[in-house]
């Protein structure tokens, strides 16, 4: 069995080459990010762009906030697939599913980081929110179903889901025995195990669906709920947040299954079929989230109050537009490829066109988010305040670039001690491991 | 029945349960608020609770899978 | 039942703010925060083009957006009505700032201490001051208030805060008016106790056509401008306050 | 956008690392220091004080923890602001704290000219040279040193007493200020001020270049005269306000006449012509208390019999010399004296007027002749001609229409503008009537009145002030008049030029016109002494001795608090003690004549206080001894049955009379009526004073004005050629007073800097956009010489789009909070002939051009 176990995907070394230059960029950028963060825990948020609405001009919250909801948005795809391929039985994203797991994780743990990062009383924040946090306030659910429960759920899962796995490398002797061993806590792929196994997934998805939807629902809510905020306060915002969100995660996960199949030579394991159902999934949610933006923008058009197309008026018109349509351009190309590689039979049966529409979903996302922070911030003023600007400081991006370097670390670095791709069992192609 | 089975419905039972308390009893109020008691948690630390609640839900599926059945099961499971 | 609230007779306003420089001095709130604003706007074409003022202060919501959101109950509403802000208990996370329809809220991006208007570390004001930065810092910004003892007096507290205007609880707690209803030159601004139909609130409220801000929005507010009118969508700022954070 | 970020120190991160860490653990930042932290329990307390600021002296409140100001607040006692304040008086806490306040005398160590460096001297060291400096000079000769003020807060301790112990010459502010108007009210009526309106009883009121919500109106700042403008409103008075710009006042103008800079005389000429129409002609004042009704000879002088002058006796038939018992005088001929034919000054009057119709007064003023005609017969409409009320049981013509105008009349034709709104009062009756229009805060006569009836025009050599000089006999004493004398005093005649000065709370190389021209004549100085609290750019460039002053903390006054119809009194006390090593002005003076030896016996300082004061016997200072100020003042007190002395002030603000009587407010009501003097309607030693200007050989601009009717005429400015399309007029603000406060941050903060406020249609036929960098541009008619300041657009359409106004107050350096803030409009205005009126005094409007930064 070792033999076999050799050619493993989770093997060691592979991809090394490349590897370590990679990984020490990601560690300087992590490093100015860390320094950036010290400068404003030292100076105070004035070193960032941020400012006051109002008297002040600007916008209070900003880049941060952009990517909270993002990094939430990206989590959505982990679980999400877990849950398909428990409820749905699509065994075709089995290959998969740790690595939307961890995807899912690893967001979630930005999410968290990036918040406090835009707390101005960071320590008291991670006090007073265990300590005071209102119910009433949409903040409640974020922090505590988004951050907390979504969190914990998705580490139960991830940690059951590797159990069989974990047992397996520490047979084979891999490295981190000890690690593996803890992690497996005496599973011995027994029959009854795997009963037990799939029952307790099943029913975790089960559990984990509806904390799917209300987490996603309750960030957008956050916005959702501000009368006081034209362009914010729709009914349309957390659908929208969440359709948003799986088109993102999606992408993300085309995106880094495409990276797998090309560093770890998985042409077999991760083949077109899988890709085809992804491909299909996002470009389903695209064509819901494009209609959602269709809607909410002919409402406004049509009804919305004064101040609401004055904001809409700079999305489409003004400072914003170019981001706006980008954003909107990324989507509609990115459903465009999506449309073409399912038709066109050449398209077929190459996967670039669905990483590149990953690619454009994400940075659409990552747009979209900021433009529904910001703008109605600078010129969704009610009072007639001058219209106000936001432009990031230098010390957001480090911090942001900082954060995403971080996420990847703990990929490759995860990807280093466990097997990123599930070993295969019966029934997978490859070896079968006795 | 079996004694495993018990705890993980338990587990689930409280864990849902403290949720719903904590959320509804002991965290601030609901509603709108006329004084400074809608702003303060009727018990302190009430939000941990509540997220305590959520983590025994979740733990549960971690009891069903690694808590034998009977201590015997362990055994025969050796490889 | 004590329930505090504020009246605006924009037939009266000037437009001078002194209202917002005695709110600045009262609180000493750091450059940029403004618990008062006025705002002076001008609508239509010559000869027609007329400015209007309108005083802006906090609207202290019986239904306040900034309370409902506010994750840790640092912003509360108090039983006389006025909204408060614990200091001591916010976590900076400006929540209450994007929910709040009338931009009242004020963020010290910085520690106040470092943003002062002057520079302050001079030895020889020091010895005049005992070192107390800014020197016109009223000690009772720094007390306790209300039956809940919460620190929610004035501003230039903490760095990485929320402030907004208290309708002066420091003063109002001593029998006072808030400070710019004490200023002003032509008495355009009145405060007191809503619920009680012989006060000086009441009084200035009764018989005047009037309206409240952004009504339309739920949120109940305690200011009631009477005279003159709301802002109309084409009326812009002028003279805006020039500012440095 | 209005806010522009902080830029932080690259690094600053580095070194903030480590405090970061400690940050993370100590959770808040340090929250600012309070007394009470200082250790011990505060004490509180209140002390009176007394706005120093601006120029009303309101009555405050100084709130105070452990001796140290936190906060003033209005005196509820002080009718003037009635428990409020305005936001420079709230704002003079920072002031007084102010870390970049001069702490200690100052002694130059650098040439004149340029940016001072100084070293810190003792006071006795600074005293000894400026005395030595003073005694060299004023041995030689008085004359050439010169007490120049720009703002004094106490008229007898320093304007008067200090210049005549010195027995030097003396320059004020007047001459920027309203002095066109009060020299023409003091000429016409004897009255110490310009025009306001009757509020408590007005029911119309034409607010002539008053902007209600920013400045001060006659005499006040602004905070009393806007509350009574509301209290008027609220009893049914209409408002009117006439101005290129009305930008804040719009909210309150029942009406508004945009009118063209500095044709305000056209206006008032045609308004009369309006009123003289309808026949609305107060004929028993004109007859009992004016000129009008004198008998005119067609060489535009009184016919006289012996000096006396003639009127007309209706029941006689003849003319007859005034104050004739028993005669029945005429107010209107023409007489037919046989061969010849009489008019009075009165028919003279009309006649002129005649010319000078709505519709040739549309052409001038821009303002449509139906306007004008409506106004005109509103004023008729309320006037009540005829009608009387009883004010405290006295019984008085009630002529319920105002005008305010004050600084308005600065301007070339300002002079008799004043007049011609004079005249307009006189025909309706309205001058002291109730509820018309004052001048000034009690009815006296003022002894310029007479002055100015018997100017001697010398032919020279004339002061450098020019007064009673061939070009401006009747004189405001204008500081940039005297700067043109002092750098080329040939051709003025001039012989002697001030060589020592000593500057008084004044900054002229910033807050006077032409300040190009004074920098210049001032670089001439053999010294100066800067009295002010921070460093001056006077005194940045020029001052040779700097001596640190206190702000509100000293003693200082007495000041009147009257809010024109409750009298009252305030001396300024020191809530604490005068910060650094600063001192009050009175104690500096004090010392400063000791030194020179001029402060005690008959002569001296002290001497010419008792005087001023009016303090004799018990109350007058001993002149053999060495007072304090607070000594000084309460003896004042104690000498005005104030018998607590100076305590009472150092316990309450604001010592109140009691309300005036009529008598004291309207002259009708005195006994006899308007102190018993003639209303000079007509000015006839104006004619002789231009016919022996003419004699001298002066230019016609300069004696052109001198008329005994106001008379029109198209001002120098509009002969600057075309391009220079736009009138520059200067407004102030409500946030800023003179050079005092546009680096007080808190201020500063509300105000921005400088800008140019341009008409919006204007604005786009230049291509000018809001916020744009603009080059504004000055053409002088009559030199050719053209000026240029860069500065910022703001569009509006509250400004006739033919004129463009800049904001006073900015275009200070020396301060670290004043940088940055853009120019001042006094680089801009000319001083000299044609933008002088013909009583000296300054005028702000100017022709100029005003294009994108770019382009030039």
């Amino acid at each position: 069995m070792a033999t076999t176990a050799r050619t493993l995907p989770a093997e060691r070394g592979r991809g090394g080459r490349t590897w370590y230059p990679v990984v020490a960029l990601l560690l300087i950028l992590l490093g100015v990010g860390i320094y950036a963060y010290l400068e404003e825990l030292s100076e105070g948020m004035a070193v960032t762009g941020l400012r006051n609405l109002g008297p002040q001009g600007g916008a209070t919250w900003g880049l941060y906030i952009t990517f909270v909801i993002y990094f939430v948005g990206l989590s959505f795809a982990g679980i999400s697939t877990a849950a398909l391929i428990r409820l749905a039985k699509i065994d075709k994203l089995r290959p998969i599913v740790r690595m939307a797991e961890l995807l899912t994780v690893i967001c979630l743990m930005l999410a968290a980081m990036t918040i406090v990062a835009d707390l101005g009383q960071p320590l008291r924040g991670i006090v007073n929110l265990f300590r005071y946090a209102r119910p009433q306030s949409p903040f409640f659910g974020t922090f505590t179903l988004v951050i907390s429960g979504y969190l914990f759920a998705s580490l139960v899962y991830l940690y059951l889901d590797g159990r069989r796995d974990a047992a397996v490398r520490a047979a084979e002797g891999a490295p981190y025995r000890g690690f593996l061993r803890a992690w497996a806590a005496g599973y011995s792929d027994t029959e009854p195990e795997r009963v037990r196994h799939r029952r307790a997934s099943f029913w975790l998805s089960i559990a984990i669906v509806p904390l799917l939807v209300t987490a996603h629902s309750t960030l957008g809510f956050v916005f959702g709920l501000q009368v006081g905020r034209p362009g914010w306060y729709s009914a349309l915002q957390a659908p929208a947040f969440v359709m948003l969100a799986g088109v993102s995660g999606l992408g993300m996960l085309i995106i880094l299954a495409a990276i797998a199949r090309r560093s770890l030579h998985l042409q077999a394991r991760l083949g077109l079929p899988m890709f085809r159902t992804l491909g299909i999934f996002m470009f389903v949610s695209l064509l819901v989230y494009l209609y959602f933006v269709g809607v909410e923008l002919l409402t406004n058009l049509y009804t919305g109050s004064v101040r609401e197309r004055d904001v809409l008026r700079e999305l489409l018109g003004g400072d914003y537009a170019w981001l706006y349509w980008s954003a909107i351009a990324g989507f509609v190309i990115a459903a465009a490829l999506l449309v073409a590689w399912l038709a066109v039979q050449q398209l077929r049966t190459h996967i670039w066109p669905l990483v590149v529409a990953g690619v454009l979903v994400n940075l659409g996302a990552m747009a979209k988010r900021f433009l529904i922070v910001v703008p109605s911030q600078t010129e969704g003023q009610l009072l007639p305040y001058a219209d106000g600007s936001y432009a990031p400081s230098w010390t957001e991006y480090a911090v942001i670039g900082g954060l995403l370097a971080l996420g990847v670390l703990l990929f490759l670095g995860f990807a280093k001690v466990f097997p990123i791709i599930p070993l295969p069992e019966e029934g997978d192609d490859g070896k079968v491991v006795t | 029945m079996n004694v495993r089975r018990f705890i993980v419905w338990a587990m689930v039972i409280i864990g849902f349960g403290l949720q719903a308390v904590a959320y509804l009893a002991l965290a601030a109020p609901l509603g709108k608020p006329t004084d400074v008691s809608f702003s303060e948690p009727r018990v302190p630390f009430a939000p941990l609770l509540f997220i305590l609640g959520v983590g025994i839900v979740f733990s549960a599926a971690i009891v069903y899978e690694l808590l034998p059945d009977r201590p015997e099961d362990r055994t025969a499971s050796e490889p | 039942m004590t329930r505090y609230g504020m009246s605006i007779d924009l037939d009266k306003c000037m437009g001078c703010r002194a209202c917002m420089e005695a709110c600045k001095v009262e609180n000493s709130t750091p450059p940029g925060s403004f618990f008062m604003y006025v705002f002076r706007l001008e609508q239509g074409e010559y000869p027609s083009a007329r400015v209007s003022f309108l005083p802006r202060p906090c609207m202290h919501c019986d239904n306040a957006p900034c309370v409902k959101v506010c994750p840790v109950g640092a912003r509360y509403k108090r039983e006389d009505g006025i909204v408060a802000t614990d200091w001591d208990r916010c976590i900076g996370c400006r929540y209450c700032e994007v929910a709040c329809p009338y931009g009242v809220n004020t963020f010290n991006w910085m520690d106040p201490a470092e943003n002062t208007y002057l520079d302050y570390d001079d030895a020889d004001v020091a010895a005049v001051t005992g070192g107390v930065v800014p020197p016109y810092r009223n000690p009772a910004l720094e007390e306790p208030y209300g039956p809940e003892q919460r620190m929610i007096a004035g501003g230039g507290h903490s760095r990485g805060v929320m402030e907004k205007c208290t309708f002066c609880v420091h003063r109002v707690e001593d029998g006072l008016d808030p400070a710019c209803v004490q200023t002003c030159p032509v008495r355009a601004l009145t405060f007191g106790d809503l619920d009680d139909p012989t006060s000086a609130v009441s009084r200035a409220i009764q018989g005047r056509t009037g309206f409240r801000l952004l009504e339309e929005a739920g949120t109940e507010p305690r200011v009631h401008y009477v005279g003159g009118a709301a802002p109309g969508p084409e009326a812009r700022e002028v003279d805006e306050p020039v500012t440095e954070v | 956008m209005r806010v522009s970020r902080r830029t932080f120190l690259k690094g600053a991160g580095a070194g903030g690392a480590s405090i970061a860490a400690l940050r993370l653990l100590g959770g808040p930042g340090t929250t600012l220091v309070s007394a009470e932290e200082a250790g011990g329990p505060p004490v509180l307390d209140t002390v009176p004080a007394t706005c120093w600021i601006g120029k009303q002296e309101c009555g405050m409140v100084a709130h105070r923890v452990d001796g140290r100001v936190i906060k003033f607040e209005g005196d509820p006692g002080s009718p003037r602001n009635l428990g409020t304040l305005c936001p420079k008086g709230i704002s003079q806490i920072m002031p007084l704290y102010d870390p970049n306040r001069v702490k200690a005398p100052l002694v130059r160590t650098n040439a004149k000219g340029e940016s001072g460096t100084w070293r810190a001297a003792s006071w006795d060291e600074a005293m000894g040279i400026t005395a030595a400096a003073l005694q060299e000079v004023l041995d030689r000769d008085p004359s050439l040193v010169l007490w120049q003020k720009g703002r004094s807060k106490s008229k007898y301790l320093y304007d008067e007493a200090v210049p005549d112990a010195l027995a030097c010459s003396k320059f004020g502010h007047g001459a920027y200020c309203s002095d066109a108007g009060y020299r023409a009210m003091e000429y016409t009526v004897g009255l110490k001020g310009v025009l306001n309106p009757d509020f408590r009883h007005t029911k119309f009121v034409l607010a002539w270049g008053w902007n209600a919500v920013s400045a001060g109106g006659n005499q006040l700042c602004y905070i009393t005269w806007p509350r009574q403008l509301l209290e008027a409103k609220a009893n049914g008075m209409k408002v009117v306000f006439v101005d290129p710009r009305i930008r804040g006042a719009g909210p309150f103008a029942d009406d508004w006449l945009p009118i063209r800079p500095a044709t305000d005389l056209a206006l008032a000429l045609a308004l009369t012509n309006v009123v003289l129409e309808a026949d609305a002609i107060d004929r028993d004042y004109l007859t009992r208390y004016t000129d009008a009704p004198y008998l005119v000879g067609d060489d535009g002088r009184f016919l006289r019999d012996e000096d006396v002058p003639l009127v007309w006796d209706e029941r006689t038939g003849q003319p007859i010399p005034v104050g004739t018992p028993g005669a029945k005088v005429a107010l209107e001929g023409p007489f037919d004296l046989g061969d010849v034919e009489l008019r009075t000054a009165f028919d003279r009057f009309r006649e002129h007027i005649a010319q000078y119709t709505p519709a040739w007064a549309a052409e001038i003023t821009g303002v449509p002749a139906d306007d004008i005609r409506r106004i005109g017969l509103e004023i008729v409409a309320n006037a009540n001609i005829g009608a009387t009320v009883v004010v405290d049981g006295v019984s008085l013509p009630y002529r319920p229409v105002g005008i305010m105008a004050y600084h308005a009349m600065q301007q070339e034709l300002g002079f008799q503008a004043t007049r011609a709104l004079a005249q307009l009062m006189m025909v309706i009756g309205a001058l002291g009537a109730v509820g018309g229009t004052l001048a000034t805060t009690k009815w006296e006569i003022d002894s310029k009145y007479y002055d100015w009836d018997v100017v001697e025009i010398g032919d020279g050599p004339y002061s450098f002030s020019l007064s009673g000089s061939k070009y401006y006999p009747i004189n405001s004493g204008n500081p940039s008049v005297a700067a043109l004398t002092m750098l080329d005093p040939a051709p003025w005649n001039v012989d002697k030029a001030p060589e020592a000065v000593i500057i008084h709370m004044a900054n002229p190389v910033v807050s006077f016109p032409n300040n190009q021209v004074i920098k210049d004549a001032y670089q001439k100085l053999k010294f100066m002494v800067v009295l002010s609290p921070w460093l001056s750019e006077t005194a940045d460039l020029f001052a040779d001795v700097v001596l640190p002053v206190a702000t509100v903390e000293k003693y200082e006054g007495p000041n009147s608090t009257s809010d024109t119809y409750v009298d009252a009194v305030t001396i300024r006390t020191p809530p604490m003690e005068p910060l650094f090593q600063s001192r009050g002005e009175i104690d500096i003076y004090i010392d400063l004549m000791d030194r020179l030896g001029r402060l005690n016996g008959e002569g001296g300082y002290l001497a010419y206080v008792n005087e001023g004061f009016e303090l004799e016997g018990e109350h007058a200072i001993p002149l053999d001894a060495k007072p304090t100020a607070r000594e000084i003042l309460d003896y004042y007190a104690k000498g005005h049955d104030i018998h607590e002395g100076i305590a009472y002030f150092e316990k309450n603000p604001t010592y109140v009379k009691g309300e005036l009587t009529p008598a004291q407010r309207y002259g009708y009501a005195m006994d006899p009526p308007f102190g018993g003097i003639v209303h000079r309607f007509y000015g006839e030693r104006l004619l002789d004073y231009q016919r022996t200007m003419q004699e001298k050989g002066a230019e016609e601009i300069f004696w052109q004005d001198y008329t005994p009717l106001p008379t029109w005429r198209q001002p120098t400015m509009d002969s600057s050629p075309p391009e220079f399309d736009l009138y520059l007029i200067s407004h102030k603000l409500v946030e800023h007073k003179q050079s005092r406060t546009s680096f007080i941050p808190l201020l500063k903060e509300l105000t921005g800097g400088q800008q140019v406020d341009i008409n919006t249609q204007t604005a786009q036929v230049k291509g000018i956009t809001e916020g744009d960098a603009v080059w504004v541009e000055s053409h002088n008619a009559v030199t050719g010489e053209t000026r240029r300041v860069r500065t910022v657009a703001r569009l509006t359409g509250t400004i006739r789009p033919d004129t463009v106004s800049m904001r006073h107050g900015f275009g200070l350096w020396t301060h670290p909070g004043a940088r940055d803030q853009g120019p001042t409009p006094n680089e801009l205005f000319f001083t000299g002939p044609g933008y002088v009126a013909n009583t000296a005094d300054q005028s702000f409007q100017v022709k100029v051009r005003v294009y994108r930064a770019e382009e030039g």
